[in-house]
């Protein structure tokens, strides 16, 4: 329906945005709250842009100041130095890091997309006894500090847990310097959270485009990775971005899980601290790899923006 | 249609055989709760083991003492002492503040606000969980229209979420060091905020200033999760219902009163659940920006007590935390029953 | 193969009972029309039969197999939603091909038999659109032809041709009918338009409150309904009732009697009857040569005209300060009638005029039961049970 | 499963691993196979790894023997955890692990490292004992006197200057010549600085140091300010590394209470409530109360501050010749009593606090790693690997004598300032590191920095800093 | 306040012009029904009134206001929805009265309002179900109730009554012309109906293709249509078509001959023109009777026979080897011929007859343009221009 007129806001005088002095400007947004309602909306915008980017940019004034320099900063870099993008690698092989936090996110997200997809299909559509005992429970989870799962699971991971099944006992294997000990916990940790956003997205689907996908013969599974899920594209892709983002960026396990080396699938904050001596700082180095490394994450979100912002349910049902 | 396929479709149903597809049709054939069970299952076993089991194995921790010297890592057991010390205060020496308020009875009930974890914590949750929203919805609010470069915009809101802590740390920190940063001046030569009243001169030192800086922080990190949480929410909400609400003569606001906000509730409340329980664990952006001796969250609790190591303590101070993080959350589940999810 | 069975089939919701006891023998290749008043439960019963609502009671057979807890997917039926449903993250040719794709038909099979569905629905062209790209109608179609481009054993079609205009409906009606033809499928099909429940099946189902009132052959339905329901449901507009009793000299009511002989309809004297009589059957007394066997002349006065283009409705008052009651909903309305003339008669309003009943096309039924004693006095049809199937669920 | 509780025997370890055998010998024969061994260094070390490396085997490693490192997270604290982790789990690998003399203890009294004393060769331990800076060496013994640790490099910080700045005040070369091994009193030094600040208005800062709440403080800076008032946090140096709990704790005592005034003196100016007689005030910056290392230096590397109390590392960045060159004045931490005068035996004059690194051996690792490990502990101990580590990262030798040896003098930079180094190094306090320790420090830090910052008076500060220290010691006596 | 002007307003999506120079000027107070094929532009040219898309040229006023680029809201208008549209996080109740709530009415007020509204949508006791515990019908009740507890000056229904059974369509047809009547509201009204149409509006528009063919009232539509496209949309089934050409006879084509003077309607011998005839127009010989101004004979040959209840089609067979087209797409099919007879006539499938033409019943369209140029033969009625306004939009 009358997608000219899509969202909430905004009519679609576009052509009109700039013309005039200010005077005729205030006679018209008089005549016509749709201007007053424009304008409030870019000064919004503006205001939202400066503060979420103006601590990017600070980001980028440290990275461009010699290290050295850096003091008694302005709002303008001391000095000019990109070659900082350069030695940022010479340093530390940070690509390697990139890579394996990319890959780390990227597989977290692959599992806890597919588990919270059907937790959430099942927790969204489905009435069951036990539903809400088992959504707290996954809930619970999700209260304790990080903390309190690590001394178990570095031993699980490590080879320290034994499992005795009558009279064999198999140790857990030692998986110390590799993705898995991040990899599954992550999951874990990062699961509630998806399964609840789906749960909401998957909800909210019309059991009229289940119905008719199933009448055409899908099974409940092919229903809901053949419909559900796309039309909740902007929830998964939400979740999905929310829990790649955070893989991404996770240290607190992952340090203790690997030796810090590239090559043992260190992910990219233990890349950043590389950088650091043990008193000596260098911002602009970190600077510089924080900005390289929330490139990917941009390129990601830009990817995943059009899922995002996709209003799919229109035009499916009549009712 | 289709005469020629006369047996198009019972061809092909019979085509599908072997063990996949009678796995499907046994999947199929399954009652509503055995294949919701079904369904749950990778799941349960993923949280049974990555989490379940460490977690049962750290309560078991919580119930034996400390052990700093021999090999050992816990004391002897002891039962619940760890928690009747913690609540008691009785522990409160081992940790960088101390762990529960002393509760008064004039207002604001408690002595010293910012000298316990809790209500160092609480106080975070509550502010920044509270601006994240708004602002959050803010954003969202803007991202849902429609506008020439709104894919840079929207990348722009969201970078923020993607900065990993320890740079979200270094970035503030900066800003907010005397000599480096500039929003933060001297006694002689104020800032515009130390002028305002906002901060000292020394903020990261301060718990309260610090405090109020960390919640800043956390703002612009994560109200972008807040947005996109909401703008999915928005999103997928069937634009012909906004037709209807046009036509019957709603005003912006009252479309977003009447279909935006209850439509967007689930999702506003899962991403606020969520916020809340993330918030009421805040450790990292406190570690790098001011330090846990300085704004002891219940977190930094936990990590101190785990590094010093007292492993018992930490265990204990983990459940506890848990637990009021589950008397917060509850707030949200009366809230959640209410709105049948 | 085809054949659609339920037994004692009931759907409770919370605190609706949608569908109540339905029993429905449906033979292999028969097209059947569900009709009755919104919210009688025809798409629940039609969602049971798909297998996407689980009966709370009763069985469903298709083709001597038992689905009643069957997936959809393994009963091979194809469905037009009433709510059309389209998957709006797909164009037109990917929905219409989703069940194809489904079954891994070859590409250039599902592309054969997307082209030709899109032809029979009209919509070539159109097949890279997004569903929210097009007409309320031309989404219908594609539902149409979603489900068309499948060769199940069973149609389910709710009201598939509700926003189509005339001229296509028509065509589409068509088409489903020569697709019938061809597939030899079963359809079960909801309408509320007549014609197209007249003109297209081979059975009509008419249901009340989730009850099944008679399943027959259309002309049985309109000619000699079961009860008082159907006799009101089936004709549009429907069919004038006026309570009575019976007497000796036959029906006697507040303005019109038309006699009879009781003994020779089987009813007894005393009982109260309701007499219907269809718009069509009621006539000027200038064309009495028209009846064979007419009534008395009844005396009335003209008072709403309502010209048709074909026809010309005439509402009649039968006593002078009656009432208008344009919309017949009341069961009986004693002092008004309803009468259709050509469109070329010469007739005004708020004229008095004489009318007469076709005697052979009245219709007696009990006032307390609903039940059909007869269909024509003289000529004696007597009530439905010889000819008609009446559902046994009305009480 | 084991859950981890349970009594010492059981241990932590999660049962599956034998009690690691921390003082067997072990077999000090040259292996013959090519072995390499993982270390688990810092990131300077690993970014010099192959110049280090080759160092080793100019210092005699056998060739067979190669190493690789594991350049894990400068940031300390990540480090300790890591290494608590991967010793509490059994871990066999690395073999050495490089350990902060400030954290080594704990491991020690946790068993988790091999004792050296029982498992290295008689000669090796002696060198030790005998030649490496006593501070060290004490800070990598456990309780039994056994060394766990060997001493990799010491580092004790000085107080830099701007010799052109002083200048400007009147003072001259020879000032700084004596200053150079003759510290001055706490006084004089804040006369001086005032003097230089008057005499330079547009220079900002007059002394800069470390005063944030962090381990830095209450290891360090204000172990130094105390120590040279001639007070302790446990009454003197031999109570350092215990007996916890049968030990008093002195920081309510007058000289740690003089060290917190005269701080404020310094900061807040002579008017201060609490203000120190006799130190000239006003000639730090509020800021320092939120400074670390960095943050402080980078004023005085700017050219914005006079004096400035640091580390070693941060001489070779001020002393380049393109920031003061030689106009970069060093010299030892001033004191606030000579030691006649303080309280507590080994207090009093001119102490640095001790920082510095160790080498200590994973008694989990597998004897041929733990043979070949012995090997690199013995080239270490080369004099020559010394000077030449300090050559490649600047990391002081750990023998004193090495100090004035004309190599280390020719290293460029700090080479110059070796003199200096020598006497802050004989003058080292170590931190009181104990299993309790970094409940300590927390608590320290927090206090003294309250009360430098006027939240708190000295004295109620150190009492209440006394009152929980009382209670960590009983928790764990 | 309430009437409605388009002015030379049109719509274009990507590739799709919807509503193309549309001009339309409504009354305040009148009954208009828009009707068309489906896709032609109706929905469409309803939102563009209502505000919710705006037109890509043109004008739109509402009492005189221009009103083309005000938001919805300040329209006055009530829309019901094609595609429903209930919010599906209220309950009927809400959803009713969502419109009273927005301009803050009080409570009793609301109230009442919305009792009544279910009361003329018949879904007493049903106010506080949630829209998916409804069926279709139902839920269209509660798109109408919506619309009608406001009191705009303009209602905008489209296709309101699209999924009612019969009865509850006639019903809803009088409600809502009583509503009409009471309020005095304008009202603008897609159906798909023609008995809708016919008998609820002041004036039909017929749209194709985005363009307007004809805006008149329903008889002057029905029986004067000004071109071809309105001839064979309005009616049902609809209207014969042969083509033919002119000759000093008159009416030439291959089966059927009409004789009238060319002269005499104006019209040059030789032109191509198509001849249209309503079903109900052709009489069997037998009811010769009937007919004023009858046709020569015409022999002909039985088809297929559509029995409806009230009426039976005939379609007939003009030549021997003609195929049957139950479907009246093609406009001209030279050899079939359509016919509705009484429903107790007496005629079987496959047999001869002769039919005959009611002369004054039949339309002359120019075959190249579509025009009309008469309407009844001898009687001679002129074409369309004198009574009915012919839409410029015609090419
Ligand atoms: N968003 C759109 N993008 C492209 N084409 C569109 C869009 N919306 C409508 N159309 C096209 O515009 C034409 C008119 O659509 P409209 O909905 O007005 O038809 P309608 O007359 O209401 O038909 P129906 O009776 O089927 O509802 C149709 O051909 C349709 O496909
Ligand atoms: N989920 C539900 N919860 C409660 N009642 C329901 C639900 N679904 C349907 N009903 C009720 O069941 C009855 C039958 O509904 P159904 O959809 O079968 O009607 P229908 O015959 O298809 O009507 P229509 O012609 O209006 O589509 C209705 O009264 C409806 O209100
Ligand atoms: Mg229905
Ligand atoms: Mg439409």
């Amino acid at each position: 329906m009358s997608n000219e007129s899509s969202g909430i806001g905004l009519g679609s005088d576009d052509a009109e945005m700039k013309r005039g002095p200010l005077g005729r400007w205030v006679n018209k947004a008089i005549k016509n709250p749709d201007r007053a309602y424009r304008s409030m909306f870019y000064v919004a915008t503006v205001f939202f842009l400066v503060t979420t980017l103006f601590p990017f940019y600070w980001l980028l004034v440290i990275a461009l100041t010699p290290n050295r320099l850096i003091s008694n900063m302005g709002l303008l870099p001391k000095g000019f130095n990109p070659e900082v993008f350069i030695t940022m690698f010479e340093r530390v092989p940070f690509h390697l890091y990139m890579f394996n936090s990319f890959v780390l996110g990227i597989t977290t997200t692959v599992i806890v997309l597919l588990l919270a997809s059907l937790a959430g299909y099942v927790f969204g559509r489905l009435r069951f006894p036990g539903k809400s005992f088992l959504m707290l429970g996954i809930l619970a989870i999700s209260y304790f500090p990080p903390a309190a799962f690590l001394i178990p699971l570095f031993e699980l991971f490590t080879g320290n847990t034994a499992i005795s099944i009558g009279f064999i006992t198999v140790s857990s294997p030692d998986l110390f310097n590799t993705p898995a000990p991040m990899v599954f916990p992550f999951s874990a940790l990062f699961l509630p959270l998806s399964i609840f956003i789906l749960t909401t997205f998957y909800g909210q689907i019309p059991d009229g485009l289940e119905d008719a996908a199933r009448v055409e013969g899908t099974t409940r599974l092919g229903a809901l990775f053949r419909v559900i899920v796309p039309l909740s594209a902007p929830g998964v892709a939400t979740a999905g971005v929310l829990t790649f983002i955070a893989v991404y960026n996770e240290f607190f396990f992952s340090f203790l899980m690997n030796n810090g080396e590239a090559s043992s699938w260190a992910p990219i904050v233990a890349g950043i601290l590389k950088y650091q001596g043990q008193f000596d700082t260098p911002y602009n180095l970190m600077a510089a790899a924080s900005i390289v490394g929330v490139l990917p994450v941009a390129i990601l979100v830009i990817i995943a923006q059009e899922r995002i912002v996709s209003g799919l349910t229109a035009g499916a049902l009549k009712e | 249609m289709a005469t020629e396929q006369q047996s198009g479709e019972a061809l092909s149903e019979s085509r599908r055989s072997g063990p996949y597809a009678s796995a499907v049709n046994w999947m199929e054939a399954l009652s509503e709760t055995q294949f919701a069970y079904l369904l749950l299952t990778p799941a349960l076993i993923l949280l049974g083991v990555i989490a379940l089991y460490p977690l049962a194995t750290t309560f078991s921790m919580s119930l034996f003492a400390d052990q700093l010297t021999g090999s050992a890592r816990l004391g002897e057991f002891v039962g619940l002492q760890n928690y009747i010390d913690l609540i008691t205060g009785a522990r409160d020496f081992a940790l960088p503040s101390a762990f529960l308020p002393t509760f008064t009875t004039q207002f604001p009930f408690v002595t010293d606000i910012y000298s316990s974890a809790l209500m160092v914590t609480l106080i975070f949750t509550v502010f920044s969980v509270l601006f994240e929203t708004l602002i959050g919805f803010g954003q969202a609010l803007i991202l849902d229209q429609d506008f020439r470069g709104r894919r840079w915009v929207r990348v722009a809101i969201i970078i923020p979420w993607a900065v990993p802590i320890v740079i979200q740390g270094m970035i503030w920190y900066l800003m907010f060091q005397p000599n480096i940063g500039f929003l933060v001046g001297t006694t002689d030569n104020p800032a515009l905020l130390n002028q305002l009243g906002f901060i000292g001169t020394t903020p990261l030192r301060d718990t309260a200033d610090s405090l109020f800086l960390i919640i800043v922080a956390d703002v612009w990190k994560t109200s972008a999760f807040m947005a996109l949480l909401i703008l999915a929410g928005m999103q997928s909400i069937d634009r012909s219902l906004y037709d209807v609400a046009k036509v019957a003569g709603a005003s912006r606001w009252q479309q977003f009163k009447l279909i935006t906000f209850p439509l967007i509730l689930p999702t506003v409340l899962v991403a606020m659940l969520f916020r809340t329980i993330d918030a009421m664990r805040v450790y990292g952006i406190i570690e790098t920006m001011a330090g846990c001796q300085t704004v002891p969250s219940l977190s930094c609790l936990v990590v101190t007590t785990f590094n010093a190591p007292l492993y018992g303590t930490s265990a204990t101070v983990a459940f506890i935390t848990a637990g009021i993080i589950g008397i917060v959350v509850s707030v949200y589940i009366v809230n959640f029953a209410s709105e049948g999810i | 193969m085809g054949d659609v069975k339920l037994e004692h089939v009931s759907k409770h919701y919370d605190d609706v009972t949608a569908v109540d006891d339905m029993n429905l023998d449906i033979n292999d290749g028969e097209f059947i029309c569900l009709v009755g008043p919104s919210g009688c439960g025809k798409s629940t019963t039609m969602e049971m039969i798909a297998g996407l609502t689980i009966p709370s009671e009763g069985k469903v057979f298709i083709g001597d197999r038992e689905v009643t807890n069957l997936p959809p997917k393994d009963r091979g039926v194809a469905m037009v939603f009433q709510n059309i449903a389209l998957f709006p993250h797909m164009d037109v040719y990917d929905n219409i091909s989703f069940g194809l794709r489904l079954r891994n038909y070859d590409k250039e099979e599902i592309e054969r038999r997307v082209n030709r569905a899109a032809d029979v629905v009209q919509l070539e062209g159109m097949l890279e659109r997004m569903p929210d790209e097009m007409s309320g109608g031309q989404r219908q179609r594609v539902a149409i032809a979603r489900a068309i481009v499948r060769n199940p054993g069973v149609f389910l079609m709710d009201e598939p041709l509700a926003n189509l205009d005339a001229k296509l409906r028509v065509h589409m009606r068509t088409e489903l009918q020569r697709l019938h033809k061809e597939l030899d499928t079963t359809i079960i099909y909801v309408t509320h338009d007549q014609a197209e429940a007249m003109t297209m099946s081979d059975r009509i189902a008419v249901i009340d409150s989730g009850q099944l009132q008679q399943i027959d052959p259309p002309l049985v339905c309109y000619n000699e309904p079961a009860n008082l329901f159907v006799a009101g449901f089936i004709g549009s507009p429907s069919m004038n009732f006026l309570d009575g009793e019976v007497t000796e000299d036959g029906f006697v009511s507040q303005n019109i009697d038309v006699e009879f002989d009781p003994a020779n309809l089987g009813v007894e004297v005393g009982r109260d009857v309701t007499l219907g009589i269809r718009p069509e059957d009621v006539y000027l007394i200038e064309d009495e040569h028209l009846v064979t066997n007419p009534s008395h002349e009844i005396d009335a006065m003209t008072d709403v005209l309502e010209p048709m283009g074909d026809e010309i409705f005439v509402y009649l008052k039968l006593e002078e300060d009656a009432e208008t009651h344009l919309d017949e909903d009341a069961v009986a309305t004693n002092d008004q009638l309803l009468m259709s003339v050509a469109p070329d008669t010469d007739i005004e309003e708020d004229k008095d005029v004489s009318v007469l009943l076709d005697r052979s096309k009245v219709h007696l039924f009990d006032t307390e039961t609903g039940k059909a004693i007869s269909h024509g006095i003289e000529s004696g049809i007597q009530a439905s049970e010889p000819t008609g199937t009446e559902a046994e669920s009305d009480d | 499963i084991s859950t981890g509780g349970g009594d010492s025997d059981d241990g932590g370890n999660g049962g599956t691993e034998t009690e690691a055998d921390t003082d067997t010998p072990i077999d000090t024969e040259e292996t013959t196979e090519d072995i390499t061994i993982q270390m688990a260094v810092d990131t300077r070390f690993g970014d010099a790894e192959a110049e280090i490396q080759q160092a080793l085997y100019d210092a005699g490693l056998p060739e067979n023997i190669s190493i690789e490192a594991i350049a894990g997270s400068q940031v300390t604290d990540n480090r300790q955890a890591q290494y608590q982790q991967w010793l509490n789990g059994g871990r066999e690998e690395p073999v050495l692990l490089m350990m902060d003399s400030g954290w080594t203890v704990p491991f020690i009294a946790r068993d988790q490292l091999q004792n050296l004393s029982q498992s290295l060769p008689q000669d090796m331990i002696d060198n030790i004992e005998n030649n490496y800076f006593g501070a060290s060496v004490s800070t990598a013994k456990g309780a039994d006197g056994d060394l766990y640790g060997q001493p990799f490099f010491p580092d004790f910080p000085t107080m830099q200057y701007r010799k052109d700045l002083l200048r400007n005040a009147g003072y001259t070369d020879e000032d700084f010549d004596t200053w150079a091994t003759e510290s001055m009193s706490w006084e004089e030094f804040s006369k001086i600085t005032k003097e230089a600040m008057e005499a330079n208005s547009d220079i900002e800062y007059g002394y800069t140091f470390q005063a944030d709440v962090y381990e830095g403080l209450s290891c360090c800076d204000f172990n130094e300010f105390m120590t040279s008032w001639g007070g302790a946090y446990f009454g003197g140096r031999e109570n350092l590394f215990g007996p916890i709990g049968d030990r008093p704790v002195t920081v309510d005592e007058e000289p740690v209470l003089n060290a917190i005034r005269m701080v404020r003196t310094m900061i807040h100016g002579e008017d201060d409530e609490h203000a120190l007689d006799g130190i000239t005030g006003d000639i730090a910056p509020e800021a320092v109360l939120q400074w670390t290392e960095e943050t402080s230096r980078k004023p005085f590397t700017d050219g914005n501050a006079i004096m400035h109390r640091n580390w070693p590392y941060s001489i070779n960045i001020n002393g380049a010749d393109d920031v003061f060159g030689e106009d970069l004045g060093v010299m030892p931490i001033p004191y606030g009593v000579t030691p006649e005068e303080a309280q507590y035996e080994g207090t009093g004059g001119p102490v640095a606090a001790l920082g510095g690194w160790h080498f200590t051996m994973n008694p989990n690792a597998p004897d041929e790693q733990k043979q070949a490990a012995v090997q690199v502990l013995r080239a270490m101990q080369d004099e020559q690997f010394m000077l030449d580590v300090f050559e490649i990262v600047g990391w002081i030798p750990p023998k004193p004598d090495l100090l004035g040896s004309d190599r280390a003098r020719e290293v460029p930079v700090i080479g110059r300032y070796m003199d200096q180094l020598r006497v802050a190094g004989e003058n080292a306090i170590p931190r009181p590191v104990t299993v309790v320790w970094p409940q300590q420090s927390g608590k320290i830090s927090q206090e003294v920095n309250n009360a430098m910052a006027r939240d708190k008076s000295p004295e109620e500060a150190m009492s209440d800093l006394k009152t929980q220290l009382e209670q960590i010691e009983q928790s764990a006596a």
